[in-house]
């Protein structure tokens, strides 16, 4: 195997053998090799964010009919940058009363769960971290302790707006993570396994891309898991007008750019995940080479991150208690619906037909993907029905006069 | 579907449109009698498909083997109870006639309780529809019928019926038979007593029960009888001629009259029959029973329950003549032969005085089925097969036909408001044929049917087969009993004859005899409709059985019927072949011609506010004719007199008052006295206090130990884990070291 | 290698933690901590025997995952009760939760 | 000392260190996220233990819904931020003394046991999580208790809204 072939690999095998040539034992030579692979995927991760941010803006801005940053470097690709230098070099403050300890933990915590579930991802198909025969499973976890970091980021900073902002996290976080975990299942019963890679070569056709067993599940995901990330338009865990700015109003400098950067790495993440369960990862033509296949995977990941940008820039935030009905009310509901009817359905297909032979692939793609489409007629015509029967705006709270004028001599409602 | 799944299926259409209608749609009249004439069509088609199978099979091979499907039922001890469907050639005949009739009348019903007419202004639930009134644009009243209030209520009860029939039909043992005839039972006491605020209808719904209950009781005791002997009730077991000979060799329990099991079981079955079909003893509550509406005296009266008991004995007819050879009789059917031609007459004469256009159909179906059963006390099953179905066709189309004119004079009775007219009585009517030639032209058809009018009707055959198999009986065989039926029933057909002569003058000729029968009309299609089809087969149905040697003309096989029936007995008794003979003919002609002679002659011209010229002619007779021979006063001065004083004296006064009472009082004094000495010796003192002990110790304790519950859980969860540590201690230490 | 002792006396040792929670804290949350780390402790015991005793059956890990649902449904329940508790009468202390004494 | 031991010996002390931190903090939020650390060091546990898919459960299960909630709950019952006074009911040392005697208890019944010392079987037969999915759901091993629990989750989800709701 050269170079071009499997760099990564190449390099691991040169290591290891100039290690052993050190006279290093294998345990420890495994260890060290486990560490730089750590190292390179952190790093990679965080400096990616930073082309990221940079990008972002530019997408956001074309979109938004602006320019977006253009002064530092050649379209502004240094921007971000340069913002990276000034967080750095301004002063980090924490506020009094807050709990010290657990205030400076927050913004490492969510880092870290960022990071945490690029240690499962298959970049190609050679390149995995650790291939985890639970990997779903372990994304599911990992998330959970990005929700920690943010409560605890939001209480300790002894302040109530960040408070509410923890709350709001937790109710959004808590509650979306339901059809997000529904969601994963399915790629997991289609792939008959837990494991990433496992998943993604389950998908080794066009045809036979999850995708197409499941587009519902597919969008489920893709919402629910934005909610997870908390961009537009579930962002009200930072609702500027309502809590100046959520959980992380306190932070400053380093502490901030790094709450930042994790939101930013995460928002990639999603869209990493969702062309991995979804779309075949690094599936593709030639993807025999694993440097073709990270192609591939960088090509469709990029452009699932243009579905986040776009949907961001696009979209206004929603109201809180809308938030919470469209989670508990409609997505739950229907990932459970998926849920079930593919897994009887992808069952009765696999008891006749044998999908591992392509035209059995092909017949149980059109099948679910038929049962995808009826369940989908069905709940738009409830949703209709529902809609005509109830009047569509309901008001949650009435405004109440701040000051009244004297003549207004009538007591004001409660 | 093979023809067993489609016996099995066949009763249960009206069964489940019983329960829809029962439980859901009792308040859509609309709804509920499309679900039961649906049902009813349903068996119908059925019932056809079935038929048609049964044809192609073809009637020997048939009988020899027919359709049969059994299922384990419920076991008696390590043998179960077989229940299943069967179908032979009688059932072939059988479900015939019953499929076609029970349509018919189904379809009939909605038109007899004005379906689509206005609700009525007084109308109770119970009582029959008392008319509406309308006001057109013109502004002047007129009052038109109204619909049945219990419309729903009806059809359930006769979709239930209709099962019940069915499934006597199709059963292929004794016991689902009598579920059958159980359930139509039930039926019949519900439908007479349909207008349940009439106290005549509730006598008359009582009497029915009852008296067919009589006969119930004897069947079942033959049913256990032969279930004890035979060890099952299926027909294929109880009429393989093995068990037949058996039963014919045992003698009947404790030497009954010296009678032979098959004897003692035959006659209690016959019973039955004689309850339930109404022959002489037992014909009481037929005639009342015409207070429920028409169409259910058609159905159940003509049609199909009475019938079912001739169908019944001609079922067990092989036990009935188990013993007996060719020649000579087996007691149960002498018995028969007496009844039957006895009935036959005692009704026919009856007949002949009623006024109640009803009530003469009503005598004239006792006097028919007696007809059947004397036919089969001769051993001439095929004949009385025979005219069991013909029967039923007519039978049911004259009933439906007196409905349709019923119906008519109520118009009438509503147009002029005169409530008091009887739009029964046949007295009251007359010239209809002019208001309502349909119902004219059918009710003759049926009424020449029944008459046994020469050639043509259905009647005709059916009776002369019976008078030739009887004087088959006593030409070739030298049986006295073939020439006594020959003559009871050649004088009771020219009753008929007459009687149903006597009926189309009084309601059809001449002139119409009040306001009412002026003002009478035609009724609806849903009512002429049945009374057409009947009538066709009224006429057809006897051309099956027209004798192969008729006129001693070599026919050919023009005779289908004694093919479809004869196979019904095991092959080793074989039917006698019967030649043609010219007496029997000539005496069915003569009486048939004669009856309708003298029928016409004497009413011709009758005109209104004469008397009956019956009266004239039979003087002081008349009114015992009128009466009944006085029956049922008899049954009331005797039996329900009698019962009465036992329940009142005997049960009531000596038996409960005096002995069981007392017995009670003394047990009861002296129980009380006993336990007021316990109570004073030894409860107060002893129980009493030891209990209030208890509970003031457990008082004080409590209150001494209420101090421990402070309501922490943790200082709880504290002493429980003192206990646990010490007690796992104690038991360690016993266990472990002292264990060693 | 290491022997199941260890195992079992780590058990034992935070059962003991977490009764000591149980029946020491005021606030009726952290009891309910306790009583979490009883639960885990349980757990351990469970695993280990698996591990140690019957490697080749799930039965282990099957009752494992049955004290999960039971904790979480534990927890739900319990904290359900202390916030309408605390919304009653304002206050968390097990101590002054004392309507059922006489 | 195998480097495992070592590893062991780290992570018991671990989990009972941040333990005990859970049931002496001042600060519940403090003993909230203690008990995080201890959850997630029986996570390791359960690694060492070659049992990875409990481990990571035990995530999902107690970091991801419990911990949270009990973050939440604590959040939800307090008027001020810091908790003031003692944290403990006045028989602490009660509840102290009888948790030591019940351990020097167990302890010594464990150590008396024939099986106390023993080894583990040297390698796990692999069971993967299909074995225990179709473990957990095969009429013949145990659906039932599987089905009791799901019953058991239900009443509690449906229990703890009605307990808790807002009238």
């Amino acid at each position: 195997m050269g170079f071009l072939n499997d760099p990564i690999l190449f390099i691991a095998e040169w290591l290891s053998a100039l290690l052993s040539g050190w006279g290093l034992s294998d345990g420890l030579i495994n260890v060290i090799l486990t560490f730089l692979g750590v190292f390179v995927v952190a790093n990679f991760g965080m400096l990616y964010v930073i082309f990221l941010v940079w990008l972002e803006r530019k997408l956001a801005a074309r979109i938004q009919d602006r320019l977006g940053p253009n002064r530092v470097g050649p379209y502004g690709l240094f921007q971000t940058v340069a913002d990276i230098l000034k967080l750095f070099t301004k002063e980090d403050t924490t506020p009094r009363g807050a709990d010290k300890v657990v205030f400076n933990l927050a913004p490492i915590l969510a880092v870290f769960s960022v990071l945490l579930i690029w240690a499962v991802i298959p970049f190609a198909s050679t390149w995995v971290g650790t291939d985890l025969n639970v990997g779903v499973l372990y994304i599911v976890a990992v998330g959970s302790i990005g929700v920690v970091s943010t409560l605890i980021a939001g209480w300790s900073s002894n302040n109530k707006f960040a408070l509410l902002g923890a709350f709001r996290t937790v109710a959004q976080l808590v509650s979306y993570e339901v059809p997000m975990v529904l969601s994963m299942l399915v790629p997991v019963l289609l792939a008959r396994n837990m494991g990433l890679n496992a998943i993604v070569q389950a998908q080794d056709n066009w045809y036979s891309v999850f995708f197409w067993m499941a587009p519902i599940a597919t969008l489920i995901f893709f919402i629910s898991s934005i909610a997870e990330v908390g961009r537009t338009p579930f962002d009200l865990l930072e609702a500027e007008s309502e809590i100046v700015a959520g959980f992380h109003i306190e932070y400053s400098g380093a502490k901030f750019a790094m709450i930042f950067a994790a939101e930013f790495l995460h928002a990639f993440t999603i869209s990493v995940l969702t062309i991995t369960l979804f779309f075949g990862g690094w599936q593709g033509w030639g993807d025999q080479f694993p440097i073709v296949g990270w192609v591939w995977f960088m090509i469709k990941s990029m452009l699932a991150y243009f579905l986040v940008v776009w949907v961001r820039s696009t979209l206004p935030r929603i109201r809180i208690d809308h938030m919470l009905n469209y989670n508990w009310k409609f997505l739950t509901p229907l990932a459970l619906v998926v849920l079930i009817v593919t897994a009887l359905l992808d069952r009765i297909v696999a008891d006749n037909v044998d999908i591992l032979t392509s035209q059995g692939q092909i017949i149980r793609s059109a099948t679910l993907f038929a049962a995808n489409v009826v369940i989908a007629w069905v709940t738009v015509a409830l949703i209709r029905r529902r809609a005509r029967q109830r009047p569509a705006r309901v008001p949650v709270a009435q405004p109440r006069p701040v000051a009244r004028p004297p003549e207004a001599s009538t007591p004001a409602s409660s | 579907m093979t023809t067993e799944s489609l016996l099995w299926l066949l009763p249960l259409p009206p069964l489940v449109s019983f329960f829809v209608i029962v439980l859901l749609t009792n308040r859509n009249k609309a709804l509920s009698h499309a679900i039961a004439v649906g049902a009813a069509a349903l068996s119908w088609l059925l019932g056809m498909v079935v038929f048609v199978r049964a044809l192609q099979t073809g009637m020997e091979h048939l009988g020899e083997e027919p359709f049969r499907s059994a299922v384990a039922w419920l076991p008696t001890g390590n043998t179960a109870f077989e229940i299943g469907v069967s179908l032979d050639p009688l059932g072939t005949v059988a479900l015939f006639f019953v499929a076609w009739t029970v349509l018919m009348i189904f379809i009939y019903s909605t038109g007899y309780h004005n379906y689509g007419q206005p609700e009525g202004d007084h109308d109770l639930k119970g009582l029959p529809p008392h008319g509406a009134t309308l006001t057109d644009e013109s502004g002047h009243k007129h009052t038109v019928p109204s619909v049945e209030p219990n419309y729903s209520r009806f059809f359930a009860f006769i979709s239930l019926f209709a099962f019940g029939m069915y499934l006597l039909v199709v059963s292929d043992n004794l016991l689902t038979l009598f579920v059958g005839w159980e359930i139509m039972g039930l039926c019949s006491y519900l439908l007479i007593g349909f207008w349940f605020a009439k106290p005549s209808a509730r006598a008359a719904a009582v009497k029915a029960f009852m008296t067919t209950r009589i006969g119930d009781v004897f069947m079942l005791l033959g049913l256990v009888y032969l279930y004890s002997l035979a060890g099952s009730l299926s027909y294929e077991v109880i009429f393989s001629p093995e068990t037949l000979e058996m039963l014919a060799d045992t003698a009947a329990v404790g030497g009954f009259l010296g009678l032979t099991a098959a004897g003692l079981i035959g006659i209690l079955l016959l019973v039955g029959t004689v309850g339930k079909s109404a022959q002489f003893p037992l014909h009481v509550w037929l005639p009342d029973a015409m207070e429920g509406p028409t169409p259910v005296s058609a159905m159940i009266h003509a049609a199909t329950m009475v019938s079912a008991g001739v169908y019944m004995v001609i079922r067990i007819f092989p036990i009935l003549s188990a013993g007996g050879g060719h020649g000579e009789l087996t007691p149960p059917m002498m018995t028969m032969a007496f009844i039957g031609a006895f009935t036959a007459l005692f009704a026919a004469t009856i007949a002949v005085a009623q006024n109640d256009i009803k009530r003469v159909l009503a005598y004239s179906t006792i006097s028919q089925l007696g007809f059947m059963i004397a036919a089969l006390g001769i051993g001439a099953y095929v004949a009385a097969a025979f005219h069991l179905m013909t029967h039923a066709f007519f039978k049911a189309l004259l009933f439906l036909g007196s409905g349709s004119v019923i119906h008519g004079m109520e118009h009438g009775v509503l147009h002029t408001g005169n409530h008091d007219v009887d739009p029964q009585d046949m007295m009251n009517m007359g010239g209809l044929s002019k208001k309502m030639p349909i119902t004219f032209w059918t009710f003759t058809i049926g009424g020449m049917a029944l008459a046994g009018f020469p050639f043509v009707t259905a009647g005709f055959w059916s009776k002369d087969e019976i008078f030739a198999e009887a004087w088959s009986v006593f030409a070739n065989e030298g049986n006295p009993w073939g020439l006594f039926v020959l003559v009871m029933l050649g004088l009771a057909a020219l009753l008929t004859a007459f009687y149903t002569m006597r009926q189309i003058m009084l309601t059809f000729a001449g002139e119409p005899r009040t306001k009412e029968a002026e003002h009478a009309h035609e009724t609806p299609w849903t009512m002429t409709l049945p009374l057409v089809v009947l009538s066709f087969f009224a006429v057809t149905a006897g051309w099956i059985g027209i004798p192969n040697d008729f006129l001693g003309l070599n026919l050919g096989k023009i005779n289908k019927f004694h093919g479809v029936v004869e196979t019904l007995l095991p092959s080793e008794i074989e039917i006698p072949a019967l030649e043609f003979s010219f007496v029997p003919l000539v005496v069915s002609l003569v009486v048939a011609l004669g009856g309708l002679l003298i029928g016409w002659l004497l009413y011709k011209d009758f005109k209104a506010g004469q008397t009956d010229p019956m009266k004239r002619l039979l003087g002081g007779f008349f009114p015992v004719l009128q009466n009944k021979y006085y029956v049922d006063e008899l049954y009331q001065a005797t039996f329900v007199r009698f019962s009465e004083w036992v329940s009142e004296t005997v049960a009531f006064r000596w038996l409960d008052r005096a002995i069981i009472d007392g017995f009670l009082h003394t047990v009861a004094r002296v129980a009380y006295n006993l336990g007021s000495v316990f109570r004073d010796r030894f409860e107060l003192p002893v129980i009493h206090n030891a209990g209030d002990l208890a509970g003031e110790s457990v008082k004080k304790f409590g209150f001494n130990f209420r101090v421990l519950q402070t309501g922490r859980v943790q200082q709880y969860m504290l002493l429980v884990l003192v206990n646990v540590i010490a007690f796992g201690a104690l038991f360690y230490y016993l266990l472990e070291i002292a264990g060693k | 290698m290491i022997p199941l002792s260890w195992y079992l006396i780590l058990a034992a040792a935070l059962f003991s933690v977490g009764l000591y929670g149980v029946l020491a804290r005021k606030n009726a949350i952290a009891i309910l901590m306790g009583v979490e780390l009883m639960l885990n402790a349980v757990n351990i015991n469970l695993v280990a025997f698996w591990r140690y005793q019957a490697p080749e059956q799930v039965v282990g890990q099957v009752f494992a995952i049955m004290v999960f649902a039971v904790s979480a449904a534990e927890v739900a329940v319990g904290l359900a009760l202390v916030i309408s508790l605390y919304r009653r009468r304002r206050t968390v202390v097990a101590e002054n939760i004392d309507l059922l004494k006489w | 000392m195998t480097p495992v031991q070592v590893i062991f010996l780290l992570t018991s002390l671990l989990v009972l260190g941040t333990a005990l931190m859970v049931v002496t903090a001042p600060n519940l939020v403090r003993s909230a996220l203690w008990l995080i650390a201890t959850l997630f060091s029986v996570a390791v546990v359960f690694v060492l233990l070659e049992a990875s898919f409990l481990a990571v459960v035990q995530v999902v299960v107690y970091i991801g819904a419990i911990a949270i909630m009990f973050i939440f709950a604590v959040m939800l019952t307090r008027k001020v931020m810091q908790d003031t006074g003692p944290q403990t009911n006045s028989n602490w040392w009660l509840a102290a003394v009888f948790s030591l005697l019940l351990f020097a208890g167990l302890a010594w019944m464990l150590s008396t046991w024939g099986g106390f010392g023993a080894q583990a079987a040297a390698s796990v037969p692999e069971t993967t999580i299909v074995d225990l999915g179709q473990a957990l759901v095969s009429p013949d091993a145990y659906i039932l208790p599987f089905e009791v629990a799901s019953v058991l989750l239900l009443a509690a989800l449906i229990g703890a809204i009605v307990v808790a709701w807002d009238r």
